[in-house]
């Protein structure tokens, strides 16, 4: 199943893409799975588990890591907002 | 066209007018402005500590990234938990995103309601919740560099106070 | 020049600008306009319940009186009190006295400072005060006659709020 | 000793006068003796004693019906204030 990733903020620059579409292993079916599937790609992937109070959405939904992800979502990962 | 996120600067009168414009029964229209600071970076890190600050922290310019689509979102989900929590007849979200300037206008919440009470808690709750809901970010540029401003504990205990059965909360 | 009593409308826009104008160090301005409500006298005796106004004592026009030379003294000193209370960079209060019509503003709060919470806490501060502590009175024409409007409870425990040791206070 | 006292608002109206110039006997010597007092003349005048929180201010500022008051103050008789 394939979900659009993006990230925002320090942690776009961090890994130096805003985006991607990825085919999840089928083992991966939580958006807490899918922070710990990117971040176990080494550097500079393993900012997404060092990050303090990241934040995930699911089809622009802020959500827990322990959120189910289906085929066709959108998955958001961004440090703590600070607008305002 | 209650929530705005645009580049564009906006007028402060004309937004707080429109509110009430052509109505008899808006009694109160509370509102806020907020504004780039030069020191912020430096009393960020010193907490809200009135030390002066650093030259080398001293904000020059500021860029707000913001996730399209998910912004829009958010903030009308905030406005509509207000409708449903005070009586308001309106309100208006503006916040601004692209390269700000010291003493540029980011944000503005306004909200009209007979009574005073209902708009000033509104419009409270409406920022506290921004604050920590709102899908933006601010990146600081100093003479010392460019940084992502941290996040404040003290906003999310803003945000907090209004959590049911808070005491603090006027409402 | 931080308060005006005056007949004359005022710039909501070019007040709350002219807090931050020149200025680096300001984040936040809240703000604050009341305006004439038509159903003013139906919602004063029916309490602040949204029963439908009676036409008899819909309100035509309203008469703000005012005690000339007590009246600003009096803003000075809730101004001082919030000056005093929150870390308030400028504060600006204007109360129209004379013959208003419905929809027409009758009073202006704004209060600018580093930090919101100290701007929103100031800013309803005042309000609340001047509510209960400012010699103001309102007379409203309706088609029954003119009357002059009741002190609310509501009113005096809103100023009650701010007392020291009450828990409800934000600040 | 003279004060001069003012009337504003409903009582001004009920009254039918904003202001006068008056010699205290030697008795009056409080906001509260000054509001009896005036209250004695009877109709219109017991309106004072009748007032529902009657609020009064010497030299402009709000006081008590026990503050003292003495040669050529500004006494002022008011109902609660309704502005803003």
């Amino acid at each position: 199943m394939n979900v659009n990733i993006l990230f925002f903020a320090s942690l776009r620059e961090a890994l130096g893409v805003s985006s991607e579409s990825l085919a999840l292993p089928a083992n991966v079916v939580s958006t807490g799975d899918l922070r710990d599937h990117l971040a176990a790609r080494g550097e500079p992937w393993s900012v997404l588990a060092a990050t303090k109070n990241l934040r995930v959405a699911v089809n622009q939904q802020m959500v827990g890591l322990d959120a189910a992800i289906k085929a066709g979502d959108e998955v958001a990962f961004f440090p703590p907002v600070t607008g305002g | 066209m209650s929530v705005s996120v645009q580049e564009a600067d906006f007028d402060v009168g004309a937004e707080i007018a429109a509110l009430s414009a052509g109505r008899e029964d808006v009694g109160a229209v509370a509102s806020f402005v907020g504004l780039v600071r030069a020191d912020k970076a430096a009393m960020e890190k010193l907490g809200d500590g009135d030390t002066a600050p650093n030259d080398a922290t001293a904000v020059q310019a500021m860029t707000l990234e913001h996730y399209p689509g998910m912004t829009e979102k958010a903030l009308d989900a905030i406005v509509a938990q207000a409708h449903g929590r005070w009586d308001v007849f309106g309100v208006r979200v503006i916040h601004r995103v692209g390269r700000l300037l010291p003493g540029d206008r980011i944000v503005f919440v306004a909200v009209a309601s007979a009574h005073r009470g209902d708009a000033f808690a509104a419009c409270e709750f409406i920022m506290d919740y921004l604050k920590t809901q709102a899908p933006f970010w601010k990146k600081e540029e100093t003479p010392a560099g460019g940084n992502w401003v941290d996040a404040r504990e003290s906003d999310n205990e803003a945000a907090e106070r209004w959590a049911p059965g808070q005491k603090s909360v006027r409402s």
